[in-house]
């Protein structure tokens, strides 16, 4: 009953970027999965909502040389020094002690956009539209996701919705504990090479877990000392140095998305 | 027509000429509420902020004005505190511009976030590490202190003195002024320190973040030095400009020249720290995070002479001017040197505020620039009118500057 | 300045306070009749025994399925089976037409709070009564009351305006799942309950 | 007390009633509500509540055809992944599909027929009754027989069954012509009827047996062959597996194809055939394929005295294919090699549907070099497949024949009825037109949405949305073996809606029902015995046998399952005559090898060259939800068609701007694009998405359409994979 026997998770990801085929399909599960609404006529890449958002990067040679690498960028769940959690006046944003989730309330937020300016990997976005789906479509919406109204912030928390829901099934059972398998987030589960892996970090059993150790494995920006949990994977070394500027520096060659 | 408001002893203009002044600035305050109904009705849309630019003009100029309206507490503090008389033929000046830029300041705050009616939420359910927590309260405290302060000098007006309660009120609350000088620089203190921090702790910024100094980022402490460097600059210059624009003499030459002295070694002091800070970082705030330093000057538009401007040309030179007496004495010197700290003060909030957000910070990313959209513009026009406005009001028919009728008596 | 026992300035005190505490919260909220009279009483009675899980199920993954639907109510109500008028309108007017009763849900809470019933029931151990109160023997259904502005159910705020509760079941704000979980040490984070 | 109030008795009763507001609940309730009311206020939409079920269907975007699995809130779906152990899709979507439940919502749905007029670049449109389209019809079906021109049938998705009752109706109809996109396995079937001693049938590819696959444009790794096949692939790249598929892709687009290749080769537009030319030439010349295939394939690989198929390929040396293809000698040369030393390998050539086909030729020469790869030998990939059985009354001899566009002389056309309840390829509008009779022709369309096509009818008839219709899916390209399964709804279809068969029957005097027509087809599946069923409840693949009785098989198909036939076990024996049956094949072949890529061409130098593409599910009319806005506008991910990309050389030498706008223009027409830079892009060529925008909210007006291919000259048009334009700053 009490926390004591709750198990302390840290919910991350690996993301393998040499799997990565820059399709999409994550960036539109997540969408859909999360109620995110469809853009306005004049929207555009720095307006718009995407929880998650596949970069394209290229490692800066010309034609025909050019190597292209996708980024699928979401909030990095950043554990220390959490640069949103912090920064926002009215405590909208928060990390979630037994899961290590970077929450976001967009009930409790005012919009004043500090924690926007605080994230280094640009993960939150703002309602700068009242949210509208087609006539018709909110039948279509996820029970589970609130849709936001105009003027507040979101971004990605792990699809919490599929949380509760897992922790519903195993109370249905009287447990307190889920079972991993109920809890995917969207994009996991609709990469169609598997490319990101998803649990808990704690767990050494897991893959995730696994992943994360492995020599492959970077993670952005990660001199900032926020440590994110959010593992990119690539053998590529060009892919490798674009985890920070200085690493970047390293090599000739300019780098740019 | 309005002459039986007008203080006793001084010489006002023609009350159409008066409303001939406001009508432009009346117009510019309708644009302006025009500009900021549309902000508040449809959404920040209106704005060309975004997503990656989620901070623009409004917070650039917010954080300008909050440290030129800074002297209002500088100036209360050394005149009610540390009794520097000097200071008493500025001081109810100093608190209406204060006032302004505080109120204006706020006021914008409320068009910039996107759900002003839940504002109250940071009384509410505050977030104490946060520096906007910290800001949002010292500003709607200091703001209250303002309205008391500005309270005697509106009950200063003849005709509101006829109502002996007034009066007798009026007198109260002058009898309370040190508290709320003591309480204003204490509240300003931290609100311009953490207007600093606002940014100092963005550790996801290198640009931006400073090591910590106690529990304050450098940036915290450097705010409240060039704060303090800009507030008598600022009301020097408006003086000056109000001596202009109604062809009177407000103020002795000594009181101005005493301003631009404390101007001077305000910021002497604040360009020593912030060289000081600024090595700091270079070497090795910025680089133990990943960010080589020199990268932030890698664009044509942001080069080093950013740095070399803000340091040495709106900074150390204004201040050796300052310094020197025989400057001091001449007009002009010390008219162009207060210009001149104040371009450096706003130069340092906009290199702040403004640069940060157009330096990427992942590796891909690009280099943002940023326009206001015709609707940021108005509803800060909507503050600088209303500023105005508010001013020529006070300037009117309060007593603003004390000496005025002893210098028209000299004349 | 005001002088005390001034009568202008406690005649407008006075009249303030009846209308913040009299008039006020009848302006507030809208009374609504359900579209159908429900007695709990007569259904867990003795003459039907029927327990609260017999129709507030919990399906296999654990979601409460609230109200009951029209098929569960058909199972025994196909035809009028007692003599009640609400009875006989219930039949006429949605059994027999297929329609769903567009009940107006006094524990309803917004979209944007997750509260799962198995948690607390099944985990937690906690009784219908703690926060339904003695709903689920009541003879009949009171008036809904919703809030002209927030559109949530009175039962939301409580009955009396000023907040103050006298009973556990009194309140569905925020503050009072906070307040349990806190006495209870239970999960506390804003995502545990918002979605 | 004297009643005598003054104005100061007025100013305490207010400050009064301020202090006593103060201590009742109204400001502080008030403030809470209208927090409150911020949060949940009525513009903000409700999510539904009600019971949660899971059903299965199966996608009918394109044509892979996956499997679909719903999760639904009262019976509207709401979130869709693969199905699990589909043989399609193995439980992956792509993007279009996993918001593909949003298209019943799409802004541009019509809800009745409608008449449409275009304006100055907007469309309107007037609500019209079914039975006046009807009697349109009719009369313009009068006049289409004898002088007054044909009848065409435009279908958007060939190979339904539905497509065959059309086909079926317009066999019966004096001057009916039943009419599709041109694609690249189309012309291949032509070919190989042209070519092949006994005809040989729909080609299939058995990719697991693939170790380099050679890819002439073709979207091998994005949507040519279904995930099922391309996944395991993509999962391998970039490792050091030994096994892993390698794949080559020869495109002059720097495509996602070519991003995700373990190698890419860029060559100049247009220039396939050579290339496939000279490769084939240096696998002869260094004797790297096995003698006696050649021989007993080929029967015109060396006749002396006459024109061979040596003597064509003995002119493509690598130093001429280079000049012609721009790709390196080196590179033609150590190509050829690797293919046949790292086999089994197989050559695709199957242009990407915005980019329209490669063309007979080129699909020739890369035949060729299938066969020197003895791709099509019993170990090879190459395979014949069987179509799934149809019923009876449908066989080939009963069906009117399938028509390219260009053999349809111009102003011919006086009645076009076009079914686009099923988008797939692209036609250019431009080329349409031009076969219509001038001022007296009729054009129908059957549409859900007033997009793609539907914007240049006269009159549209709404079809039901995806989801909501009843369709069939045939074979995909890339598949092995016959495959069928069935798209039932998951939704219900509003009102008004008519299914395309029904007007086309109407249009035919006959009756026809989608459901009827698709019965007695699985019914016919279900007659022969043959192949297995994937039941998509369970995940399991059952032997059809252990079915009981078709109306099992239909139970299982409409919800989520897929019928695939058994493989063909033995290959029996084919000739290829390169040279033979048409007399000027020789010549044909040579010209196009020789053909001189428009990136070279003789126009004046200020031209560049422009690349069309796109998807199949996405460019052959709107099939996108309005939620892709996530991925053009809001990420850049999928360019807009109104972003033409260059290479920043080029753009430089046009004085072009990376993020300004420009001003594209052929003879037919300009149009206004942004500019974007792209090192990896080909010098002197834009690369340009054709097809729709996602329409994320509706304005007040229809706005036409902007779609690269209607720059397309109608008179050089096919194929129409690059054609030049000028680029200058708008």
């Amino acid at each position: 009953m009490d926390q004591a026997t709750v198990k302390q998770s840290r919910y991350g990801m690996a993301i393998d970027l040499d799997r990565c085929t820059g399709c999409g399909a994550c960036l539109m599960a997540c969408a859909v999965e999360n109620n995110v609404s469809p853009g306005r006529p004049t929207v555009n890449e720095r307006t718009g909502t995407t929880w998650m958002r596949v970069i394209e990067v290229q490692d800066g040679r010309a034609f025909p040389a050019a190597e292209t690498a996708f980024i699928p960028m979401m909030c990095q769940q950043c554990e220390e020094e959490t640069p949103c959690v912090s920064v926002c006046p009215q405590n909208a944003v928060e990390v979630d002690p037994e899961t290590g989730i970077v929450g976001q309330i967009p009930q409790r937020c005012l919009g004043c956009r500090y924690c926007m300016t605080a994230c280094p990997y640009h993960a939150r976005y703002y309602n700068w539209w009242d949210p509208q789906w087609p006539e018709g479509m909110e039948k279509a919406l996820n029970p589970d996701v609130a849709p936001r109204m105009r003027g507040v912030v979101e971004k990605c928390n792990f699809c919490h919705g599929r949380l509760h829901d897992a922790r519903a099934k195993a109370a249905a059972k009287g447990s307190r504990e889920i079972n991993p398998t109920d809890y995917i987030p969207a994009c996991v589960e609709s990469c169609p090479v598997q490319a990101i892996t998803f649990g808990d970090l704690n767990d050494e059993a897991a893959d995730v877990a696994r992943q994360a150790k492995s020599e492959r494995a970077f993670r952005f920006l990660s001199r900032l000392g926020t440590e994110p949990k959010v593992y990119y994977l690539s053998g590529r070394s060009w892919v490798q140095r674009l985890a920070d500027r200085e690493l970047a520096r390293s090599k000739k060659e300019t780098v740019h998305g | 027509m309005d002459k039986h408001l007008i203080t006793r002893g001084v010489q006002r203009s023609p009350f159409w000429k008066f409303i001939l002044w406001i009508l432009p600035w009346g117009m510019l305050l309708g644009w302006g509420l025009y500009g900021a109904y549309l902000c508040l009705a449809e959404g920040l849309n209106q704005t060309n902020m975004d997503n990656r630019f989620a901070f623009g003009l409004w917070i650039y100029l917010d954080l300008t004005v909050i440290a030129f309206g800074a002297g209002a507490f500088f100036t209360g503090f050394l005149l009610y505190i540390l009794k520097r008389h000097e200071l008493k033929s500025v001081i109810n000046s100093a608190v209406v511009l204060g006032l302004i830029c505080y109120s204006g300041a706020i006021a914008v705050l409320m068009v910039d976030v996107g759900q002003p009616l839940r504002a109250w939420f940071t009384f509410w359910h505050p977030n104490v590490h946060s520096m906007l927590t910290e800001v949002t309260f010292c500003l709607t405290c200091y703001l209250t202190v303002l309205i008391l302060e500005y309270a005697p000098i509106v009950l200063k007006n003849r005709q509101i003195r006829k109502i002996p309660s007034y009066l007798v009120f009026e007198f109260n609350l002058h009898k309370l002024m040190v508290v709320f000088a003591g309480v204003g620089a204490f509240l300003s203190f931290f609100h311009q320190g953490s207007l600093g921090g606002l940014y100092g702790v963005l550790r996801g910024r290198p640009f931006a973040f400073r090591e910590e100094l106690g529990i304050w980022p450098s940036t915290f402490f450097l705010f409240i030095l060039s704060a303090m460097a800009a507030g008598p600059s600022f009301i020097l210059l408006t003086t000056w400009l109000v001596e202009k624009l109604s062809r009177k003499r407000l103020v002795k030459h000594e009181t101005l020249s005493y301003l631009g002295k404390l101007s001077g070694i305000m910021l002497t002091v604040y360009i020593l720290f912030k060289s000081i800070d600024t090595l700091i970082w270079i070497n090795s705030t910025s680089p133990s995070s990943g960010f080589p330093a020199f990268e932030y000057y890698d664009r044509a538009a942001f080069g080093t002479w950013v740095l070399f401007a803000e340091v040495v040309v709106f900074g150390l030179l204004p201040a050796l001017l300052l310094l020197r007496k025989r400057f001091r004495e001449h007009r002009g010197w010390l008219i162009t040197s207060a210009v001149f700290v104040l371009a450096g003060v706003a130069l340092n909030r906009f290199v702040l505020t403004i640069q940060t957000l157009a330096l990427p910070t992942l590796v891909f990313d690009e280099f943002l620039s940023y326009l206001p959209s015709w609707q940021e513009v108005a509803t800060f026009s909507l503050v600088i009118a209303y500023g105005v406005v508010l001013y020529s009001v006070s300037f009117r028919y309060l007593p603003l500057f004390p000496q005025e009728r002893e210098l028209a008596q000299s004349y | 300045m005001i002088k005390k026992g001034s009568p202008g300035f406690w005649s407008g005190f006075g009249v303030a306070l009846v209308i913040g505490w009299l008039a006020f919260p009848r302006i507030l909220y809208r009374s609504l009749e359900q579209p159908v009279q429900f007695s709990h009483a007569i259904h867990t009675g003795e003459t039907v025994g029927m327990t609260c899980d017999g129709c507030h199920t919990f399906s296999n993954d654990g979601r409460f399925a609230g109200i009951p639907t029209l098929v569960q109510c058909a199972g025994c109500h196909a035809d009028v089976v007692g003599e009640t008028e609400a009875e006989e309108h219930f039949v006429k007017e949605y059994i027999k037409q297929r329609r769903e009763v567009p009940w107006h849900v006094y524990a309803r809470q917004p979209d944007n709070a997750h509260f799962s019933h198995a948690d607390h029931v099944n985990v937690g151990g906690i009784v219908c009564e703690r926060c339904h109160g003695s709903h689920g023997t009541s003879g009949s259904l009171r008036p809904f009351e919703e809030n002209r502005i927030s559109g949530y159910s009175r039962d939301i705020w409580g009955a009396n305006i000023s907040g103050v509760k006298s009973n556990a079941w009194e309140g569905m704000k925020m503050n009072d799942c906070v307040a349990c979980h806190n006495e209870n040490n239970h999960r506390s984070a804003c995502l545990d309950c918002h979605k | 007390m004297p009643l005598t109030l003054t104005r100061r008795d007025i100013l305490k009763f207010v400050g009064g009633s301020i202090a006593g507001i103060m201590v009742t609940p109204i400001p502080w309730k008030l403030l809470d509500d209208v927090s409150i009311w911020t949060q949940n206020g009525p513009w903000i939409p409700k999510v539904p509540r009600g019971a949660l079920t899971t059903s299965f269907s199966t996608c009918a975007l394109c044509p892979a055809g996956c499997g679909v699995q719903a999760r639904c809130v009262n019976g509207i779906p709401y979130f869709l992944s693969g199905t699990r152990n589909h043989p399609v899709n193995n439980g992956t979507l792509c993007p279009s599909g996993v918001a593909a439940h949003h298209l019943a919502y799409h802004p541009l749905r019509l809800k009745t027929p409608v008449q449409v007029t275009r304006g100055n670049g907007t469309i309107e449109v007037r609500p019209v009754s079914l039975d006046d389209v009807l009697r349109k019809i009719s009369v313009a079906s009068g006049n289409s027989t004898g002088a007054k021109g044909s009848l065409a049938l435009l279908d958007q998705r060939p190979g339904r069954t539905v497509s065959l009752f059309y086909r079926k109706q317009l066999a019966r109809h004096d001057h009916g012509i039943y009419l599709v996109s041109p694609t690249d396995p189309i012309l291949i079937t032509q070919c190989l009827d042209e070519m092949a001693e006994t005809p040989f049938g729909p080609v299939g590819y058995h990719l697991e047996n693939v170790r380099t696959i050679l890819s002439f444009a073709a979207p091998v790794l994005d949507g040519w062959g279904t995930p099922a096949q391309t996944s395991p692939m993509l999962r391998t790249r970039h490792s050091s597996e030994q096994n892993a598929v390698k794949v080559i892709q020869i495109d002059s687009r720097h495509s996602r194809s070519a991003q995700l290749a373990d190698q890419w080769i860029p060559l100049k537009p247009k220039t396939e055939a050579a290339l496939a030319f000279g490769i084939a030439h240096v696998i002869i010349r260094d004797g790297l394929y096995d003698k006696r295939v050649i021989g007993r394939r080929i029967p015109d690989f060396n006749i002396p005295g006459k024109h061979s198929y040596s003597d064509l390929i003995g002119r493509f040396t690598p130093d001429h294919t280079s000049e012609l293809t721009g790709v390196s000698s080196d590179v033609i040369v150590s190509t050829a090699h690797s293919l046949v030393a790292r086999g089994p390998s197989v050559a695709i050539g199957d242009g990407d549907s915005g980019g329209g086909p490669l063309g007979k030729e080129a699909e020739i020469a890369i035949w060729g070099l299938n066969i020197l790869l003895g791709a099509l030998e019993s170990n090879g990939s190459i395979v014949q497949r069987r179509e799934a059985p149809v019923p009876e009354g449908f066989s080939s001899k009963e069906l009117s024949p399938v028509m390219g566009i260009s053999a349809i002389p111009d102003h011919s056309i006086g009645l076009l009825l076009i079914d686009g309840s099923d988008p797939g390829d692209p036609l250019p509008w431009s080329l349409l037109e031009r076969k219509l009779i001038p001022r007296q022709s009729l054009v129908v369309a059957c549409s859900p949405t007033l997009t793609g096509l539907a914007q240049h009818a006269q009159y549209v008839v709404p079809t039901p949305a995806h989801l909501e219709a009843l369709t069939d899916i045939p074979t995909i390209v890339s598949s092995a073996t016959a495959t069928f399964s069935i798209s039932a709804p998951l939704l219900k279809r509003p009102e008004g809606m008519t299914d395309a068969i029904e007007i086309m029957a109407k249009v035919f005097e006959t009756e026809g029902s989608m459901e009827d027509l698709l019965k007695q087809r699985t019914s016919a599946i279900f007659a022969t015995r043959r192949g297995c069923v994937f039941k998509a409840g369970t995940g399991t693949t059952v032997p059809i046998t252990e079915l009981g009785s078709p109306d099992e098989f239909w139970t299982e198909l409409t919800a989520g399952g897929m019928w695939t036939d058994d493989p063909i076990r033995s290959k029996p024996f084919f000739q290829f005559h390169f040279m033979g049956r048409a007399p000027d094949a020789y010549q044909r072949m040579l010209d196009a090898g020789e053909a001189v890529s428009p990136l070279d061409g003789p126009l004046t130098p200020e031209m560049l060259t422009v690349l069309p593409y796109g998807r199949r599910a996405e460019v052959g009319g709107a099939q996108l939800s309005p939620l892709m806005t996530k991925l053009y506008q809001e990420s850049g991910l999928h360019r807009s068609s109104k972003v033409a990309v260059l290479n920043p050389a080029t753009a430089k030498k046009f004085d072009l701007v990376h993020g300004e706008q420009g001003i594209l223009a052929t003879a037919c027409g300009t149009q206004k694009v942004g500019i974007r830079v792209d090192a990896a892009v080909m010098p002197g060529v834009i690369e340009i998405a054709a097809g729709p925008e996602p329409i994320g909210q509706a304005g007040n007006e229809i706005v036409q359409e902007q779609n690269i291919l209607e720059l397309i000259d109608p008179d050089q048009a096919l194929p129409w994979r690059a054609f030049r334009a000028t680029l200058r700053k708008a």
